[in-house]
């Protein structure tokens, strides 16, 4: 007896692109959010190109400027270009967040899915991972900002390391799931080793809601990097990040607020674009995985 | 000759580590000492209600489940004892198919991959060019067009992944199939399809099956020999006429009265309502069948019955086995 | 019920005395000598001699370990660089705002989030369920000293209703009104927060409502209230129950900003100053108390947990 | 209680079609059918549980003691929930409510339509426990559900459901979810409670064994339609719609010997699936040409329905 089937309609590779947008069908307020986050990331790529301003250069007379034509966004207390400041802002952003991701995903993947695995390396890392998450976030970073000289680099590891410890316990939930499930056994059962069970079995099924989880960390890494700034423990001074801005024009807010509306806007809207993003994209998640992802 | 024999397995699980030092664990004999033997092409059903253990014995005879003792050889050769690795290529031989088709497919996996992924693990086929008549040819025999070798599960109905899970363990030319619950899962009209699939394949490979179900029906359709469980215990064995024509076991006539029937003049009189099966975690002393049981005496809740001989082949573990009338002869 | 208690107040030690461990040795982990950075800049060798000895520095590690541990459970975490008064004194300080701080912040999460997230929940699908989940998903994308800074502007500088930073305590002049002080703190506090509970608590109800159970007590011919209510709202709690222990530590990560916007003496605003200071003691006791807070409110979530659902003290 | 004519769609797609049947009290219908047939979304519909899902009533009526029930306000239609008419599910695992005691949960149901003190009200739940044979009742009514087995749950719904004595009980894959000798005794509970109270019945099934032991006249559905109804007796001697047929020879009987079962060919069609004519000529050895293009009507013959051109008797 032969089945009939519906016909293939679509190639491999523009199902995989229609896949992706797929979560973003119907969301007026995603898609927007998604369009916001593509403009930003093409501003911070393109920083030197579009900033009519060097964003360092100091220039006394013209200090505490409004914003006007000459100066979009206006100037803060050294002269400098905002607006200029904010495009390059946007650079620190991306980097900030794509390095945490990175770090997280990377370090906490690994030791979730292996100490879900293999529960008896698991036992002993799960509970590090346990002791660490006994330290609030941002306190933890701190701790460990002190350990560490203001730089770029050490404030990626320093938010990486908080993140890798929810991605870890995060995965490891998923993986102990996906563990039992009747196609990991039939894997075992056709023979399949310990290594092409992770690698061919379980982690293909762990893609989308690591994409999902890599949004959240994304947003959740601007806060905490705005904040370790803010507090003058992130990045150091003289880099024009979004939190570095916010902190040191603090003193003048009552005098030019444009100081405070502009990056703290800008902060807000990827923060809320990339939480836009995450929530959709984890809606149309397998309801398996929805509630282990940690999100807003 | 004998494929498979299986001696006192036992598989128990700790369900509470026990806090004080040196009192023993809190565990649930899942299966509990049971021995039997497949012959080559040999259709074996275990039969029995949920949290009998039969789902277990196939678990620990691909030993996803780690037996707490007893053996198990399968040709001559005992398994339960050898590790993973060493146990690795003789997969080949002992392949499982699933009670969910939905759940035993890697959603992430096109049917090719899956189907051909066995094959190169055991070393049967390596290039595409090689795999792939085998898979089209092991397709339609499963009764799919292999055109759909590079979809993905959920472009399949219960029925059709049903198949291709078959297709995934026939590959691999095995000598035993463990069957857990195979059609269970899926509306009537289709376990029918998949039950007379699974019917030819066996009458034409000669492959020997474990065939684990709870439906008496389907067991009387597909097995040469069948086989009762009631709380980790085969309580009665034998061939499939001995079974059905003169149960012997109080539990197994309880088993066949309680099917509904279509047939008004096979229906038995109604069951007297005897409580329900008890847990495993927890079970009765004696036969653990006692409670439920409407001959059961004194000596019923102290001692456990073993099995003993009726004719040959079929064994019964009842204390009172012949002593009593069963109510309607069906 | 009071075995499952001793069992996960036992189950906390072996974690307790890890954090402690990685609190001790975090001394060790800044390049150079222990004794020379306890004691600050202004240290001369004669000082550090004697704290060396003093503290044993000389003695293995394991040694130092037992002896800070034994210190600590008579209650010494050692002496502030900056103050030279005990570390204990200094949180002890800061209890009292943070303490109110908290409790305020906690009052507005607990009344603006919960009947927020239900109300959002009940009109699942309506423009109001859409406007309250898009507006507290952009109050949890708000940095909090933003917010502290933007409220500042407002209703301290711009309006002048509030006082814009200090807190001065309640026993001293003015009493209780002195919690005025606190109130755009909390707020500040409270909001992003509060919004995580919307959100959680409407997503939890919107699970719930697709039970079996849930269908079964409509069946029932209840109102729908008292569907929403007693068996869609009080399930939902439990998953949200769970929620407050990760609130916990996200509000004490907020706090620190907090008080350092507005400028309150609570314990927070001590971390951040004890790290400019490189004031070590202080920053060890303090991560010592907060991780121990959050361990009894992990416990306590674990309780309220058993307590809202019976599948879990039993089991 | 009368059904006329019920239709029910998600979005553009019908699910249900025209569905129309009746049921007297003291007497049992069964409704049989594989899954996606449309079963279980008649009986939630007749109760009024399709609210607040995507699924929406576009045709048809349900007189029940002489009211349409789909026409009286949403207040009016609650008060007969429970009263006049209830409910079981096939999921006794899941269809308790965890947080609650066993008592708590019956004693719900009784205050909800009657004006009963509580106490009194845990008497009665004590007494219903007796009546649906739980031992112990009293100890019973202070368990939480997960403490019970599915066949006791099972019967605790069943307590829930005859609180306040209905004319009609809707049971929906009641035992779907049990092992066979529980099973047995939970499908003879239900008819000991049939008579004794005179109610009517509606029993919703997969399973046609269930369904002949237990059923007085029978619908059988496909794809949202009944495509034949008639007694029971009648169904099974002279099935006349090939589906019918197909399904009982389909069924391994485990009192006779089979080597083959007959089985029905193709797959049960999905939901958004379109089939022109009769829904089931793709899959029927009957079939001739106009069955792909139109739909058979309803025929009736004796008091035997069925919509088919080709019944069974006539082609065979």
């Amino acid at each position: 007896m032969m089945v009939r089937e519906t016909p293939i309609l679509e190639t491999e590779k523009t199902r995989f692109l229609s896949n992706l947008l797929l979560p973003f069908r119907g969301r007026i307020l995603a898609s927007i959010g998604l369009a916001w986050l593509v403009l930003m990331a093409f501003f911070a790529i393109f920083a030197p190109w579009i900033t009519p301003y060097d964003p360092l250069a100091i220039e006394p007379v013209a200090r505490l400027t409004e914003p006007g034509a000459t100066h979009f966004f206006g100037t803060d207390h050294f002269g400098r270009d905002t607006f200029s400041r904010c495009i390059y802002g946007a650079r620190m952003a991306l980097l900030i967040g794509l390095g945490t991701v990175f770090v997280s995903l990377t370090v906490g993947g690994f030791i979730g899915m292996v100490s879900a695995y293999f529960t008896r390396i698991g036992s002993v890392l799960m509970r590090v991972v346990d002791v660490l998450m006994a330290f609030p976030a941002l306190l933890l970073a701190l701790v460990l900002m002190t350990l560490f000289e203001r730089s770029v680099i050490n404030t990626i590891i320093v938010i990486g390391i908080v993140y890798t410890t929810t991605t870890a316990r995060i995965l490891y939930g998923m993986v102990l799931k996906l563990k039992n499930e009747v196609f990991v056994d039939a894997a075992i059962c056709s023979g399949v080793g310990h290594t092409s069970i992770l690698l061919r079995h379980i982690l293909p099924n762990l893609i989308s809601p690591l994409l999902v989880q890599a949004s959240f960390i994304f947003a959740f890494a601007q806060l905490q990097a705005a904040a370790l700034d803010f507090l003058g423990l992130g990045l150091p001074p003289e880099i024009p990040s979004w939190g570095n801005m916010l902190s040191e024009s603090r003193i003048y807010v009552t005098r030019a607020s444009w100081l405070l509306i502009y990056p703290g806007l800008l902060i807000i809207l990827s923060v809320f674009s990339m939480n836009l993003v995450g929530d959709a994209a984890r809606d149309s998640l397998d309801p398996r995985f929805k509630d282990d992802i940690a999100g807003v | 000759m004998t494929l498979l024999a299986v001696d006192d397995l036992k598989t128990w699980f700790t369900i509470e580590k026990s806090w004080k030092p040196g009192a023993a664990d809190k565990v649930l004999k899942a299966v509990d000492g049971i021995s039997f033997a497949i012959e080559e092409g040999e259709v074996l059903s275990v039969v029995g209600e949920s949290g009998c253990g039969k789902s277990t014995v196939g678990r620990t005879l691909t030993k996803l489940e780690a037996a707490t003792g007893g053996t198990a050889s399968l040709s001559g050769k005992e398994f339960l004892s050898m590790s993973n690795a060493e146990f690795r290529p003789l997969r080949q031989q002992i392949q499982m198919i699933f009670q969910d088709p939905f759940a035993s497919l890697n959603p992430r996996m096109t049917i090719e991959q899956t189907v051909s992924e066995p094959l190169k693990i055991h070393g049967l086929a390596q290039s595409n060019a090689e795999i792939r008549p085998l898979i089209a040819d092991m397709l339609s025999k499963v009764g799919l067009d292999p055109r759909v070798m590079k979809r993905f599960p959920h472009e399949f109905s219960g029925g059709q992944r049903q198949r291709i899970a078959i297709a995934r363990v026939m590959i691999l030319s095995p000598s035993l199939i463990i069957a857990d619950e195979p059609v269970s899962a899926l509306d009537v009209s289709i376990q029918a399809q998949v039950l007379n699939l699974l019917k030819k394949l066996q009458s034409e490979s000669g492959v020997a099956m474990l065939f684990i179900s709870h439906d008496l029906g389907v067991v009387r359709l597909i097995s040469d020999r069948v086989a009762v469980m009631y709380l980790g215990r085969i309580v009665e064995i034998g061939p499939k006429a001995n079974i059905f024509n003169n149960p012997s076991h109080p539990y197994t006539q309880l088993l066949l009265d309680s099917i509904p029937q279509i047939d008004p003049a096979k229906r038995a009189p109604k069951v007297a309502t005897l409580g329900e099966p008890a847990s495993a975690a927890n079970p009765p002393s004696g036969c653990a069948f006692h409670p439920r049981c409407p001959y059961a005496s004194k000596l019923c809740s102290q001692a456990a019955p073993e099995l003993q001989v009726l004719e040959s082949k079929h064994q019964v573990a009842c204390h009172h086995v012949g002593q009593f009338e069963r109510q309607v002869a069906a | 019920m009071l075995a499952f208690t001793i069992k996960r107040i036992l189950a906390t030690v072996p974690t307790l005395i890890a954090a402690s461990m990685l609190i001790f040795l975090f001394i060790h982990l800044i390049p150079g000598d222990p004794a020379a950075i306890l004691l600050g800049d202004t240290a001369t060798p004669e000082e550090i001699a004697v704290l060396t000895k003093q503290m044993g520095l000389d003695q293995p590690v394991y040694v130092q370990y037992l002896k800070w541990l034994t210190n600590l459970l008579q209650g010494d975490l050692g002496t502030s660089i900056f103050f030279q008064v005990p570390v204990l004194s200094v949180i002890a300080d800061g209890a009292e705002t943070s303490g109110f701080l908290a409790l305020m912040t906690m009052i507005w999460i607990i009344v603006l989030g919960i009947p927020i997230g239900a109300i959002a929940a009940t009109k699942h699908g309506t423009w109001i369920d859409q406007i309250t989940s898009g507006a507290a998903m952009f109050a949890a994308s708000v940095p909090t000293f933003w917010l502290g800074l933007y409220l500042i502007l407002i209703f301290a500088v711009g309006l002048g209703w509030l006082p814009s930073s200090g807190y001065p305590s309640i026993f001293e002049e003015g009493g209780l009104a002195n919690l005025r002080y606190l109130l755009l703190p909390s707020l500040t506090l409270a909001a992003p927060n509060a919004a995580l509970i919307i959100r959680l608590v409407r997503a939890s109800m919107l699970d719930v409502q697709r039970e079996d159970y849930v269908r079964t007590a409509r069946s029932k011919g209840l109102h729908p209230v008292r569907v929403a209510y007693k068996h869609v709202f009080r399930n939902a709690l439990i998953a949200v129950a769970a929620a407050f222990g990760f609130t916990f530590a996200a509000l004490v990560s907020e706090a620190v900003v907090t008080e350092t916007v507005f400028s309150l003496p609570g314990i927070g605003r001590t971390v951040v100053q004890s790290i400019l200071r490189r004031d070590y003691p202080v920053i060890q006791g303090v991560i010592l108390v907060i991780v121990v807070l959050y361990m009894v409110v992990n416990l306590l979530v674990d309780l309220a947990y058993s307590w809202l659902d019976p599948r879990v003290s039993l089991k | 209680m009368d059904v006329q004519n019920l239709s029910i769609s998600v979005g553009n797609n019908p699910i249900v079609r025209n569905v129309s049947f009746s049921i007297e009290a003291g007497k049992t219908l069964g409704i049989v059918g594989e899954s996606g047939c449309g079963k279980s979304l008649t009986s939630l519909a007749i109760m009024g549980l399709l609210e607040g899902t995507q699924v929406r009533l576009t045709s048809g009526r349900v007189i029940f003691e002489g009211t349409d029930i789909l026409k009286v306000s949403v207040s009016e239609r609650r008060a007969l929930l429970g009263s006049r008419m209830a409910m079981i599910f096939q999921e006794p695992m899941t269809s308790l409510n965890p947080v609650y005691r066993i008592g708590d949960q019956i004693v719900e149901m009784i205050l909800q339509h009657e004006p009963v003190g509580r106490t009194a009200a845990m008497q009665r739940a004590a007494d219903l426990l007796r009546r649906v044979r739980i031992p112990d009742p009293e100890s019973r009514l202070k368990s939480f559900p997960h403490q019970l087995s599915g066949g006791m749950r099972q019967r605790v719904m069943i307590a829930i459901a005859l609180a306040s004595n209905p004319v009609l009980l809707i049971a929906d894959e009641p035992t779907t979810a049990l092992d066979v000798t529980v099973q047995a005794q939970i499908l003879d509970l239900l008819e000991e409670l049939k008579t004794e109270s005179g109610m009517g019945v509606i029993l919703i099934s997969h399973d046609l064994g269930v369904i002949a032991q237990t059923c007085h006249s029978v619908a059988v559905m496909y794809r949202g339609q009944i495509v034949e109804a008639c007694s029971t007796v009648e169904l099974f001697a002279n099935p006349l719609h090939p589906y019918t047929g197909g399904l009982i020879v389909s069924i391994p009987d485990a009192y006779s010997n089979v080597d083959e079962l007959n089985a029905i060919p193709g797959r049960v069609p999905t939901i958004d699936e379109r089939i022109s004519g009769c829904a089931f000529h793709p899959r029927c050895h009957c079939a001739k040409d106009n069955c792909s293009t139109q739909a058979p009507q309803t025929i009736q013959r004796a008091d035997h329905l069925y919509q088919c051109h080709y019944p069974l008797e006539a082609s065979s």
